[in-house]
Formats: structure tokens, sequence, C-alpha cells
């Protein structure tokens, strides 16, 4: 079966969409395309087929690893729009759910491009195909977020551009052709030339971690998840930030191939816990939950790419953080989504006791902070064990404590903000404002089903989920 | 050939300090469109003895989209906000011409400092695109009008494609053009933000748009 | 019926209780008690038969195949955990019942069940993960039983920093574990004695279950957290869940090999919060907090109970640490019962008068005479007297403390001044029981609510009076106790099997047992002969003053002045006064409070620290795209240094 | 039946001996005063006629008012039962006795406190502050001079313990320890058992509104703790152990007379101390137990 079906139908279904007269029954594409897509994904996760080294688009063991947390992730969201835009049914969604469905069709090529360019191209793709999605409220500040969104994701993807523009004369200049497909670079190894691949390091990690929302490179991040709607938080943080990541892996491997491993293994350890340290610092003090989500992003962000300086070890747990971690922070975001609608607010200032008003949505708020904040039993904890088992195994033990640090800091402020909202009495123009909004199945279903997810991976990871991510990190992290 | 090359390599060089020095809006964005049909006609010039289609292509859709179509969009967006010139920058004109002066100087010792293969050696391919790459990070900080912004970021993808051209040869057509597609793309869209902006704050000055805040 | 049976009923009760018991607390009740039984035989079926349960099966568990073990030392615990765990549910029926708590009781009851099962697990995992995982749990439950009363903003507060505190712990244990786990190459935790690479993980384990444990300077959460805890949830968090911090130490000192300087460190720490947390605990005006700082003292004596033992071990396995452990573990027993009865009193008169305020008590005998009878024999069991059971366990650490002298080592160097402390800090003790005891129950009531007082009901009294008894068998009759206690300590050090009780053990219990046949006889005849010769009521004697009210009798305050004066150092106390004067003097005010020290003096101005960071850091989201895109070139040029910096040539 | 027989003697030794010493004592002073004053069996007189007389209880007291006393009399023997006396040995010696007897101590001043509380009264309040927040100190002093003698011996039981060590030691531990039996039993300079200022008083305080049998019960337990601080002082500095059992009795009489005659010559002597003296005294004790424990120390040392 051929995986361009994974790009081609999400794509058909955003025409067909687009296309659709009635405003009232389109949601509906979002979970049947879902259905069709996890369906597709998980048939090729089961039966991997054999790669062609040169092929630019092909579903490889990494995309393989990774992809499924995403599809998954796609469905149960979807799930959750059909409800979301059933209340916002005063919003015409034509384009947004044309665009979540382009999204969807352009993360499975982001996520199976073996071609530096392909890559490029889709992860623009995706960064454009989001606007819609961002402004979906339409309000002046909503729009204010999708400028600084535009901005500074272009620079960063423009960057990107410059560094695999220099990956590719990299190559010309240690006297291959410039063919960009990463089976090629890594072929090439130590044929290529040293400063131009360190220039192309600098600007890649630059440019892929403005897409993953690495500090100082994050500050798009809390302006646009604190601006969109929920789902498109969760989408934004579970999927786009996935690709960026899995860019990095790909580009890095390449790096390691021409020799510069331990340089770049540096640099990324140093990146990710600077964006630890620096997002745990904010969420110390951001008193908006929604953009405590945004920060505790980059900081999962900061803990992938800890993970993926520690070697072999190390990106196998990464890997395991990206799936915990999608799963577990989506549900946040959709709980986070129903306080908002139900308050009117994100603000700390004039949000409170929300156990009173959203009794569900708040208690599944607060598991899911647990859920983030590595507490058993859900995936994050075994994932950040892992990876702080193979820092220690590694012999990192400063880093380890640093790690530690950070997630001890986050946890305070994680914690400050969200019991300050769901615990006390609540204001009485946000008691109003709730009486508009009812917690049906539709909006609880998907945040609890996430959270059953991260159990479920954390406490019964599946063999062939552990070996699918092995196989992944044999890929990238070749043994010579 | 490799002196005609420079020579208009030189002049967009030039067009980057116009448009970090001129305070008019018209101004900037006729500077940027020219350098838009300048890049356009690069890979003709570069590749004048064995043309091909596809090189032809590339160029036309290249001034097209550079030179035209984003310019009147531009044009478009500042005729309705109605706004003539870029009033008081965060970085003044000339402070930022000298920073321009200072970014050019910066790029040719970078492109001395990085080894290049002979036959780009020669050329200023390297030097000018991190110029204008610099170029267009100065004006994406210094200014403060939307449409100067976007046409810095413009004048950075041009850095970026003037780059591009040193692999005229490696790269395959459909990088090359998807390349080309996502850029217009992208710029349109920011062209459409611009003018939602324009509506919803009725003025295009950024500094108004700084409630997202910690 | 076998242990492994016993502990399968016992979740499944448990489980049962969580289940059905949210709704129907009758249900609840029977299954959480019938739990705590079944853990409570199973519990002594392996401390009285000798050999430790073990379990093993395929079944995977976050990748890891499950363990349970219950040894020795983990039954002791177990015992702990059941004993508190269902006298405490029998007191939650009427203290906290639906009919006062309708919103709360609920939650609480499942919170308790899940409590229980999950120290239970903390108890018997014998993986590090799955240790880890039940830890955490654990410490969660803890968290939503300190804050059921969500709504007061002290509750919530002081919930948040037990929670805080208890992760910070926790990021020590994630390092302990995955430490253990990279060196061993396995999360199964086992003896590793010979395996001297692994000393240091010692100071790990120390750091990451002290917290929980709550002994000076660890214990910042702990006073408020069980001061505002409802009085049940005091009585466990205070009585056994400290203790699992305790079974940490305990249980990996026994394992880990140990680091020559541990005994050292643990028996100076120990003599450290046993003086320092009675001399707050005197302080105190609040009777709930001064339970809690006792807590302290209490953790610091058995500190140093496992300080000798650490110490003897380091000196080839020496046998005076036999007594010293014994004691150690028995005074965890100890502690148990009496803080949970007197939690339980601290909680009727709480009850009864609704306040936690020393001074706005008083005279409170004559309306509840059980709990003030109960809560007395508390106080002389706490403040260690003979013949109860508090005298003997710190009698067994004494004589570890001067066997250690005896020895003549340098290790008497640390033995001397921790036998010194030890003794101070038993006379604090009793200073402060007498203080609590006397202020809250005798003289005249000083508010009203005082004097409206009604005793508790049986629900309540039942639970007490167990615990009463527990605490004078345990004085009465030590030797019972022993093989249990020996079976413990030989798990923790093989080198100690030999059963035989210390002699004196037994003569000891027989002098107590006498000693409290006397009193019992000299005290009624006493009573005899005084009715006999006749008792006439009269005005209590107040040196001829005109108008006494019971506002002047003594305070709190006035009482602990004294004592309070010689550890101003240590305690900081924070004192308002504005004095009388003139003729007439309008007004005069005496405010005395004495802050959490390492808290408010150590902790805070570190913390103010971060949040400055912070405040500076997050003014960088100052909403200007300019600098955003600024700080993508920043981070160009940074990267760009770094990779340069490090370039391998 | 002989132990039964012996344990009786011993009582009745202690019961009976004990009410001497305050008579000795006022005799000492007023001697020093140069007045007859008070027949030296005056405590006895005082005892049997509160014996007889009836009890005036506070409104606000409970059962404990007379308990308390009756329970701290009871430690009191209890811990006088555990004393060794010289050649006689001890009723019942087991490892660590002496934990007991420090305790049963504690007992009785818990059951004093808790007593004076019940009435209410703020002097009583007081003087039970006092005497425990005195008795950190004088705990730590009695502790160090266990520990020393401890240290010296090598036991931790109380019959072998008391072979004092000739010298300074001894000096040291007998200066330390008087200190603390003025301290614990409430005599000059810490507390002056004839005034009648409540505010100055420590024991008697608290006893105030005791009457009839409580307040026999209370005084008598008061001379058997006098008597057993005395008996303990001359058996940790005098060698009693190495003589014959005549002259070790002999010793032992002679050396509580002596003591308590010296109380005697301090109460005429000094004057009470201001209150915020006494921890100054009380540490200065400790102080001296704590060399003694050194000298101990050093003296096994070489």
């Amino acid at each position: 079966m051929n995986p361009l079906l994974l790009i081609i139908v999400p794509l058909i279904g955003a025409a067909l969409a687009a296309l659709w007269p009635t405003d009232r029954t389109r949601p509906w594409f979002l979970p049947g395309v879902g259905l069709i897509h996890v369906g597709l994904t998980f048939w090729l996760f089961l039966h991997p087929p054999v790669v062609a080294a040169d092929a630019w688009l092909a579903f490889d063991p990494l995309a393989r690893a990774v992809l499924p947390a995403v599809s998954l992730l796609f469905l149960i969201c979807a799930a959750y729009g059909v409800s979301y835009l059933r209340i916002r049914s005063e919003r015409p969604n034509r384009v947004f759910v044309a665009s979540l469905l382009a999204v969807l069709g352009l993360l499975s090529a982001g996520h199976q491009a073996r071609h530096l360019g392909l890559l490029w191209i889709t992860t623009e793709a995706v960064t454009l195909a989001a606007v819609p999605l961002l402004h979906f409220n339409s309000t002046p500040r909503a729009f204010e977020a999708t400028w600084k969104y535009l901005l500074v994701g272009g620079t960063g993807i423009a960057l990107s551009l410059l560094g695999s523009f220099c990956l590719g004369y990299a190559s010309l200049h240690g006297g291959g052709v410039g063919d960009l497909t990463f089976t090629a670079l890594t072929a090439q190894g130590a044929g290529l030339s040293r400063p131009w691949v360190l220039t192309a390091w600098v600007l890649l990690l630059v440019g892929y971690g403005t897409k993953m929302g690495l500090a100082p490179m994050h500050t798009w991040k809390p302006d646009a998840y604190g601006e969109a709607p929920g789902i498109v938080g969760a989408i934004l943080a579970g999927g786009v930030t996935t690709v960026a990541f899995t860019a990095l892996l790909r580009v890095r491997s390449v790096v390691a191939a021409s020799g510069a491993g331990p340089i770049a293994d540096r640099t990324l350890l140093v990146i990710g816990l600077f964006s630890m340290l620096i997002a745990a610092l904010f969420l110390l003090g951001t008193r908006d939950f929604k953009r405590m989500l945004a920060y505790s992003s980059v900081e999962h962000m900061g803990i992938l790419c800890v993970g993926a300086a520690l070697g072999a070890a190390g990106a196998a747990a990464a890997l395991f953080h990206v799936w915990s971690n999608s799963l577990t922070k989506a549900s946040l975001f959709l709980s986070a989504g129903n306080m908002r609608r139900a308050a009117g607010s994100a603000s700390m200032d004039d949000v409170r006791g929300m156990t009173v008003l959203t009794p569900r949505s708040a208690a599944l708020f607060v598991t899911g902070m647990f859920a983030v904040t590595a507490c058993p039993p859900f995936g994050p904890f075994f994932s950040e064990l892992q990876v702080v088992r193979a820092s220690l195994g590694s012999g990192h033990g400063v880093t380890t404590t640093l790690f530690l640090a950070c997630l001890l800091l986050a946890f305070f402020g994680l914690t400050r903000v969200v019991f300050g909202i769901v615990d006390g009495r609540p204001r009485p123009a946000a008691q109003a404002n709730s009486k508009k909004f009812i917690e049906t199945l539709g909006v609880v279903a998907p945040p609890a089903l996430l959270l059953g997810l991260s159990v479920w991976i954390g406490l019964f990871t599946p063999a062939v989920l552990r070996a699918s991510w092995l196989a992944a990190v044999a890929q990238l992290f070749p043994t010579p | 050939m490799s002196g005609t090359l420079n020579l208009v390599i030189g002049l967009a060089m030039g067009l980057n300090l116009i448009a970090l020095g001129s305070s008019r809006l018209p101004m900037l964005i006729r500077a940027m469109s020219v350098q838009g049909v300048l890049l356009g006609v690069m890979p003709l010039l570069m590749e004048s003895e064995r043309l091909d289609w596809r090189i032809v292509l590339v160029a036309l859709a290249t001034m097209a989209g550079k030179g035209v179509l984003i310019p009147g969009l531009l044009r478009r967006a500042m005729r309705a906000a109605n706004i003539e010139r870029e009033i008081e920058p965060f970085i003044g004109f000339v402070p930022s011409l000298l920073l321009g002066a200072l970014g050019t100087i910066t790029a040719v010792a970078l492109a001395r400092a990085l080894p290049l293969l002979p036959e780009h050696a020669g050329t200023l391919l390297v030097p000018g695109s991190l110029a204008a790459i610099l170029t267009g990070f100065i004006l994406l900080i210094g200014r403060t009008k939307a449409i100067s912004q976007v046409c810095g970021y413009l004048i950075l993808e041009n850095g970026i494609y003037l780059f591009g051209l040193v692999l005229i040869h490696s790269t395959p057509l459909l990088v090359e053009s998807g390349i080309l597609l996502d850029v217009t793309v992208g710029v349109f869209i920011i062209g459409i933000i611009v003018d939602r902006i324009q509506r919803a704050f009725d003025s295009l000055d950024t500094r108004k748009l700084t409630t997202l805040r910690e | 019926m076998t242990v492994g049976l016993l502990l399968l009923c016992a979740c499944l009760a448990l489980g049962t209780s969580l289940v059905l018991g949210y709704r129907r607390p009758r249900v609840w009740l029977t299954w959480t008690v019938a739990g705590a039984v079944l853990g409570l035989v199973a519990a002594l079926r392996v401390l009285l038969g000798g050999d430790p349960w073990e379990w093993q099966s395929g079944f995977l568990l976050g990748g890891e195949a499950v363990h349970l073990r219950l040894d020795g030392i983990s039954a002791v615990f177990l015992l702990l955990v059941a004993v508190g765990g269902g006298t405490g549910a029998v007191y939650s029926h009427e203290y906290w019942s639906d009919r006062r708590n309708p919103s709360s009781a609920p939650r609480g009851r499942a919170w308790w069940s899940a409590l229980l099962l999950c120290m239970g697990l903390v108890l018997t995992a014998s993986n590090g993960l799955h240790f880890l995982i039940a830890w955490e749990l654990f410490a969660i439950c803890g968290y939503f039983l300190i804050t059921l009363d969500r709504e007061r903003s002290g509750v919530r507060a002081a919930g948040w920093l037990y929670l805080a505190a208890s992760h910070a712990g926790t990021m020590g244990l994630f390092a302990f574990f995955t430490l253990w786990a990279s060196l061993t190459g396995s999360w199964d935790l086992c003896p590793m004695r010979t395996h001297p690479e692994l000393a240091p993980l010692f100071w790990l384990a120390l750091f990451g279950f002290g917290v929980k444990a709550g002994f000076f300077p660890l214990h910042i959460w702990l006073p408020s957290a069980h001061a505002n805890a409802p009085s049940h949830v005091s009585a466990i968090m205070s009585g056994v869940a400290i203790k699992m911090g305790l079974y940490g130490i305990v249980r990996f000192s026994g394992w880990l090999p140990i680091p020559p300087a541990a005994g050292w460190v643990v028996l100076g720490l120990g003599a450290t919060s046993a003086l320092l947390g009675i001399a707050f605990a005197f302080a105190q005006n609040d009777f709930k907090r001064l339970l809690a700082y006792c807590s302290v003292e209490n953790i610091g004596i058995i500190m140093i109970g496992v300080g000798v033992a650490l110490l003897a071990v380091t000196h080839g396995d020496a046998p005076w640490g036999r007594l010293a452990l014994a004691g150690a573990l028995l005074h965890v027993w100890n502690h148990g019962a009496f803080k949970s009865l007197l939690f339980f009193g601290a909680g009727s008169v709480l009850h009864a008068t609704g306040t936690r305020e020393m001074s706005r008590l008083g005279g409170l005998v004559r309306n509840m005479p059980w709990t003030a009878g109960l809560f007395a024999l508390g106080a002389m069991a706490v403040a260690g007297l003979p013949p109860l059971n508090g005298f003997v366990s710190e009698w067994l650490i004494y004589l570890g403390l001067f066997e250690v002298v005896t020895g003549k080592g340098t290790t008497a160097w640390i033995a001397l001044p921790a036998a010194i402390m030890l003794a101070m800090a038993g006379a604090l003790a009793l200073a402060s029981f007498a203080k609590a005891g006397a202020l809250i129950f005798l003289g005249a009531a000083r508010t009203e609510p005082a004097t409206q007082a009604h005793e508790c009901g049986y629900w309540m009294r039942g639970p007490m009076l167990a615990l009463a008894c527990v605490c004078v068998v345990m004085g009465l009759a030590p030797i019972i106790f022993w093989p249990a206690l020996a079976c413990a300590v030989s798990s923790w050090c093989p080198a100690w099997a030999a059963g035989t009780p210390p002699a004196p053990l037994a003569t000891l219990g027989s002098a107590q047992l006498t000693l409290a046949l006397v009193v019992l006889a000299a005290a009624t005849a006493l009573w005899w002969k005084s009715a006999a010769n006749g008792l006439r009521r009269g005005l209590t004697w107040d040196c001829g003053y005109a108008a006494p009210t019971a506002r002047m009798q003594y305070t709190s305050a006035s009482f602990a002045d004294i004592a309070v004066g010689w550890f101003r150092w240590a305690l900081q106390p924070e004192r308002k006064a504005h004095r009388p004067h003139g003729d007439f003097p309008a007004k005069a005010i005496r405010l005395e409070r004495t802050p959490e020290m390492v808290l408010e003096h150590i902790l805070t101005p570190v913390g103010d620290l971060i949040m400055r960071a912070s405040a500076t850091v997050r003014r960088l989201q100052q909403g200007r795209l300019q600098f955003y895109i600024l700080y993508v070139l920043a981070a160009l040029v940074g990267i760009g240094l770094l990779v340069l910096v490090g370039r391998t040539p | 039946m002989t132990l039964i027989l012996h344990l009786i003697l011993r009582l009745a030794l202690w019961l009976l001996l004990a009410p001497l010493l305050p008579g000795i004592i006022n005799k000492v002073k007023a001697w020093v005063a140069g007045r007859r004053g008070p027949p030296v069996l005056q405590l006895y007189y005082d005892l049997a006629k509160l014996w007889k007389k009836s009890v005036v209880l506070s409104q606000l007291a409970s059962p404990g008012f007379v308990i308390g006393p009756a329970v701290g009399w009871v430690a009191l023997v209890g811990a006088a039962l555990l004393m060794p006396l010289g050649p006689a040995g001890s009723a019942l010696s087991f490892r660590g006795d002496v934990l007991l007897l420090i305790y049963l101590l504690a007992l009785a001043r818990f059951c004093t406190a808790w007593a004076a509380m019940e009435t209410g009264s703020a002097f009583e309040g007081m003087g039970a502050a006092r005497e425990v927040s005195y008795a950190v100190l004088a705990e730590a002093a009695i502790i160090a001079a266990v520990l020393s003698l401890i240290v010296h011996t090598g036991s931790v039981s109380l019959i072998t313990m008391l072979a004092p060590s000739p010298g300074a030691g001894a000096a040291l531990l007998a200066a330390g320890l008087f200190t603390v039996l003025l301290a614990e039993n409430c005599r000059v300079p810490f507390d002056d058992p004839n005034t009648h200022l409540e505010l100055t008083m420590i024991h008697e305080a608290m006893v105030l509104d005791h009457s009839g049998p409580p307040l026999a019960v209370i005084l008598h337990g008061a001379s058997v703790k006098l008597l057993l601080f005395a008996v303990l002082l001359v058996q940790a500095v005098l060698p009693i152990g190495e003589m014959t059992p005549p002259a070790a009795a002999g010793a032992l009489a002679a050396g509580v007379l002596l003591v308590t005659i010296s109380v005697g010559l301090v109460e005429s002597l000094l004057a009470r101390l201001a209150f915020r003296r006494v921890p100054l005294l009380l540490t200065t004790a400790f102080l001296l137990c704590v060399f003694a424990l050194l000298v101990a120390w050093k003296g096994d040392a070489t």
C-alpha cells in the first residue's frame, strides 16, 4: 500500500470540505478523514513497507515511530472538533475544517520527507496552512498573534532554508553532487565539508528550533496557543512541533555522519536545558492558563532536545516522550479550551473556582497537570524517567541535576496556576458566562480518552511500539 | 561573464542600502521589487550559455512574483492604510545605513571565512546573499510599520534565493519551484494578514500590536 | 491462609471500599476496617513467622515485572499502616461525617482508601519503578486528603507547600532510583551491601525520603500541613505517612553499603531535630502545630536510633546497634499510637470548640472528661514517662547510646552530645505537653466556645480508647513485642539475628507493671482518704485579688516564655508589644508568633530570588515583534559561537 | 520472704528518714541566725496534722488535683527504691535502671505541674512554668553527670555505676550535682521555701491550693526527693564501694548529714537569685558535670 495515501487522502478531504455546502455537517469530515488516516497509518505501522534508499517520501522507521502518534492525536482532536464547532456555530467553519485537514496531510508528508528541500517545503506549508486556524476567533488579539506567528516563524523557516542550501553546498564542496536526500548526505558522511556542515547545523537548529518553539525562539508560542482554539493548540503542540523535531533528528544524523556529532549533541543539550530553564521561569510567573500550556510545551521541547543529545538511549526516550507528551499535552489543551469557553477568560485574575463551574473539565485539567509534570502512572513519567536514566547512564551528572531542578520549578509554576484557577469561589461574571457552556460528552470524552491513552502508553507500552522506536534509533544512529 | 553577474549583484546590494536609507514606503517597495527583478535575471546570466526551459521558467516566475505580484499587494495595503512614510522607526535611518554597511562588510568577511568552490570564489553570490539577509534582519528589527517589516522579510528571502543560486544545478525543478511557490504564498498570506490587521486596528503601526505580553 | 492471600484480600477490600464507599459511609467503613485487619494479620504473620513473603510474577507494568516482598522491616510499617488506617477510618466516620461535610466527606473516604492502598504498595513494592509509582501516588493522595477542606485558603496554601516539598523529595528519588537502575543494571531492589560503588546513593535516599520523614531542616512543610488538615488526616499523616519516609531510610540503609560518615550525619540530624523540633513545639500556641512539631522531635529520636545502628554497622556490626535499632522501630510504633491518639483528641477539641488556639480554651475537662483523660495519657506517653510505651523505646535508644559511650571509640564524640540533647528534648517534651494538656483542659474556660464544649461521640471515642490501650500495653509488657522487633532487626542486619531478648527488657516490663499498679492503688487510696476527711469546694487562691477573670490565667506564651528565651537564636520569635502607660492606659497589646524559621528565614529569601529572576525573564516577552526577531538573531549568533568554541580541530 | 522483708525495711528507711532532712536544714539555719528554730521533727508533726485535715478543692479542680500528688509521690518513692544504699545494694537493679530513675523524677514533675495547673491560678501557672522550664537544664546536667559515671565505670546500671573516681572528677561532679540538688529541690538560691511572696516561688507556688492529705503527700514526696539527691550525690563522689559494710553505712549517713547541713548553710548565707540569673547558675552546674565527664574521659584514655 502506498504511504502517499496518508498525504493524499487528507488533502482530498480538505478539498471536499472546502467545497461542501453546509457548515452544520462539514465538521464530520474531520473524524471521517481522521479515522481513515488512523486506519492507514496503523496498517502501515504493522506492515512497514520496504524503503527505497533514494526515495524522497517514505514511511521509514522514523516516520513509523512518530506518525501514528500524530494520527491518533488528530483523530481524537477531530472528534472533539465536531462538538466544538457545534458550540461555535456562529462562526463559518469552511476554512477551518479545510485547513485542519490540510495540516494533517502536510504533517504526514513532513514526517515522511527524506529530502531536505521537500522537508522544508512541507514544514513551511504546514506553517502557512495553520494560519487560518490561529485567527479562527478573528479577534484583534488573534490577528496580532497570527502576525507574530507568521513573521517569527517565517524568519525561522527562512533560516532553515538557508541551512538546507548550506548543507547542499557542503556536499557540493565535498565533491558530491549536492543531492539533498538524507540517504545521500549520510552516505557522503565525512566527505561533507566541515565548515559548511557546521554552518548548516547552526542555521537548521535555529530554523527548526523556531518551529519547535525552543527558547529563545519560542516567543510566538504563548501568543499563538493563547489565542487559538484549544483544538488548534493541541494539534500544533502535538503535531507541528513533532515534525520540526524529527527534522532536527534527521539533520543531526547527517551531521553526526560527517563526524561533527559531539558538537551537534552539545548544542542540542545546551539549547534544550536553556529552553527548560527559561520555560520554568516563565511558568513561575505567568498568570494565563493557556499561555501556561505554551510554556509547558516549550519545556517539553527542551526535554526532547536533551534526550536527543544523549545518544541512542536518549533518542529512544525522546521518541517515547514525543508520544506521551503529545497525548497528555493535547488533553490539557482540550480541557483548558473548555474552561476558557466557560469562564470567558484565561487569566488567573478573573478565573477561579472552575471545580464549581465545569467540574469534569477541571478534574481532567488537574489530572492532566499531574500527568504532564511527570507524575505516575501517566506516560511522561516513564519517558522522562528514561531520559534521566539515559543521562545518568552516560555520566551527565550536572545535566541530570539541572534537568530535575527545571522539572521541579516547572511543577511549582504549573501547580500554582492550575490550583489557582480550579479552587476558590467563582467570580459572578464567569458564573454568568458559564451558563452558555454545557459540558457535553463530546467535549469531555476526548481529553479523558487522551489521558487514558497516556496511562496506557506508560504502563503497558506495547512491545511493537518500543521496537519501532528502537528501529528509528537504529536508523538515526547507525552502528559502524 | 561573472563580471556582469557581479555587477548585478552589486546593484542588488546597493538596493539594500537604499531600502535601509529611505523613509518613504513607496521607495522601499520599489527598491524591493527591482531587487526581485534583478534576482530573476540572475539565473539567466549565470546559465547564459546553456539555457534550458526550466531556468527560464524559474526566472520568469521569480520576476513575476517578487517584482510585480507582491509589490502590488503591498502597494494596495499601503494605500488602504494611506501611509506614505515610516515615522520614528526603532533604528533611525542613518544608524540603519551604518549597520547595513557594517553588515555588508561582515558578509564579505564571512564569505571569505567559508571555503568556496573555485567557480563561486570569484562571484559576489555568497557575500551578496549574506548582505541581503542581514539587511532583511535590520529592517525587520528596526522598522515599526508592518509594510516595511514585510519588505524586510522579502529582502531576507531574496538573500536566501541568491544563495540558492549556487545550487542551481543540483536542486531539481520540483524543489526549486516548490520553494518559490511556498515563499510567494507565504508572502501573499502575510499580505492578507497585514490587510486584516489594517482593518482590525485601522493602522499598520506595529507599536499597537503589543497587547499580547507577559 | 497465606500472607499473599491475606494481602490480596486486603487489597480487594480496600478496592471495594474505594469503589462502593463513595456514597455509603457504613459500607466504606466496613470494607476499610476489614482491609486494615487483613493487612494487620498479614504483617503479624510475617513478623512472628519470621520468614519474609515474596511474590514474583511475569506480569509487566511499565516494562518491569511485578515483584512484591514483605519482610520484617516492611511488615513493621505495614502493621502501623493497618492500625493507623483502621482507627482513623472509624474516627472519621463521626468526625468528618456526611452530615457535617456533605461536599468533602465522600471524597475524603475515597482518598483515604487510596492512601492506604498506595502505602501498602510502597511497603511491598520491590522494584524501583513500581516503588516510585506507588510513592508518588501516595504523596498525591496525601495532598488531596490534606486539602479536603479546600474552601479555606490557609488549607490550600498548606497543601501546596506539602505538595511542593514532597515533589522536591520525589525528584531526589528520581535520581536515586534511576542511578540505582543504571549502576546495577536493573530496577529490581535487593540487598546491595557488597557493591561499594553504590555508597553515594545513600545520601540521595536520605534527602529524598527525609523530606517526607520531615526531620530538621527538611520539615518545612510539616507543621502547616498537619495543623491545617482535618484531624483524622493529621493523625495518619503524622502517625503513619511520615513513617514512610523513615521506612525508605531504614529499608535502603539496610540494603546499601553505608558510607563511613552516614552514622554520624544521621545521628547528628536526629539529635538536632529532636531538640529543635520540640523547642519549636513548646513555643506554639496552636495545639495542632504543637503536635506537628512534636512529630519532628519524635522523628529525630527515631533517627538517633537508626544513626546508632548505622554506626554499629560501620564498626563491624557491633551488638549495641541491635538495641538502638529495635528501640527506633519500637518508637515508630509508639509514636504512631500516641500521636494518632493525641491528634484524635485534638480533633475532638476542635470539633467541640472550633478553635486551635490554646489561649482561647481551658477548663474543658469538665465538659469532655474522656477526651481530657485520654489526651493526658497520650501526653504522658509522648513525654516518655514511665510506665507508658514512650519510655520503653526511648530507654532502648538511650541504652544504645550509652553502650556506644562505654565502647569508648571516636563514635562516643557524637553519642555524648546526642544523649544530652535527647535528655533536654525529653524535658522539653514534658514541658510542652504539660502546657498543652493544662491549657486546653484545666483551669477556667477562657472564651465562650470553650464553655459550650461537648464530649465527642462513641465513634470518635472508640479509636482513642483503642490507641490508649495500645500505649498502655506496649508500656507494661514490652517483652511481648520483642520477637517482632527481633525479626525486623535481623532482616535489617542478619548479624543481629540472635533472637534472645535483652534481659533488662523483661525486668523493665515488670517494674513498669508494678509501678502502674501501685500508682492506681495510691491514687485511689489518697482520693478515698481525702474524701473520708471531707472535701470542700472553695475559691482558687488568687493572692487576695479582687476580681479575677479567666483571662488572667497563664497563657501559652507566658508558660513557654522562659524556655523560648533560651532558644531565641533558633526560633526567631516575633513579638509585637504595646505596653500600657499613662494613668489611664487606653489599650495594651502583646502579640507573639513563632514563625517556621527554616521556611521564612532561609527558603523564602531563596524563593524571592528565583521569583525575581522569573520576573526579569518574563520581561523578554514584552510584545514587540522586533525584539522577538532580535532574539532569533541572537540565538543564531550564540549557537554559532558555541559551535566555534567547541569545534574539534 | 527475705526479699519482701528487705524491701519493706528499705521502704521504711526512706519513708521515715526523709522528713528529717528539712528539719535539720531549718535547725542549721536557725542556729546560724542565732534563733532556736523549730524542732527537728517539725515536718513529722506537720505531716501528721495535715493527714487528718479535711481537703479544700478549688471549684475549678478535677480529680487530677488529688491524683496528681499521689502519682508524683509514688514516682518519687519508686525512684528512691531504685537508688542503691551503699552496702545494702538496691532493691531492683538492671541495665539502664538509672534512666528509669531519671524518668520517674520527670513523672513526678509532670504530675506536680499538672496538679498545679488544675486550679487555673496565675501563680500556680507561673510556678509550673518555672518548674518545667528549669528542669530542662537540670536534666541536661544530670544526664551529663550520669554519662561521666558511665564513662568512668563502663557500666550502665546504678549499682555498679556509683564507683566514683577520686580527684578532680569527683570534685567537679560533687559541685555540679550539689547545684542540681539545690535546683531540683527548690532551695535557695533557686527558690525560697519560706517566703510567702508567690511571685518569687517555684515549688511553693505550685502547691498553694493544696491542703490536707494531698499536701502532706506532696511535702513528704519533696523530702524523699531531697534525701534521694543527697544519697546520689554522696555515692557519686565517695568511694563507698571499697569500704567495709559498717564503715560504708557510716560514711553514707555522714555524707548525707553533711550535704544537708551544707544546704542549710547555703540557705542562710546566700540570698535567692533573681530569676533571670537562675539559668546561668544551672548552666554552670551543667558545665561542671560536662567537665567531670571530660575528666573521666581523659582519665580513662590515659
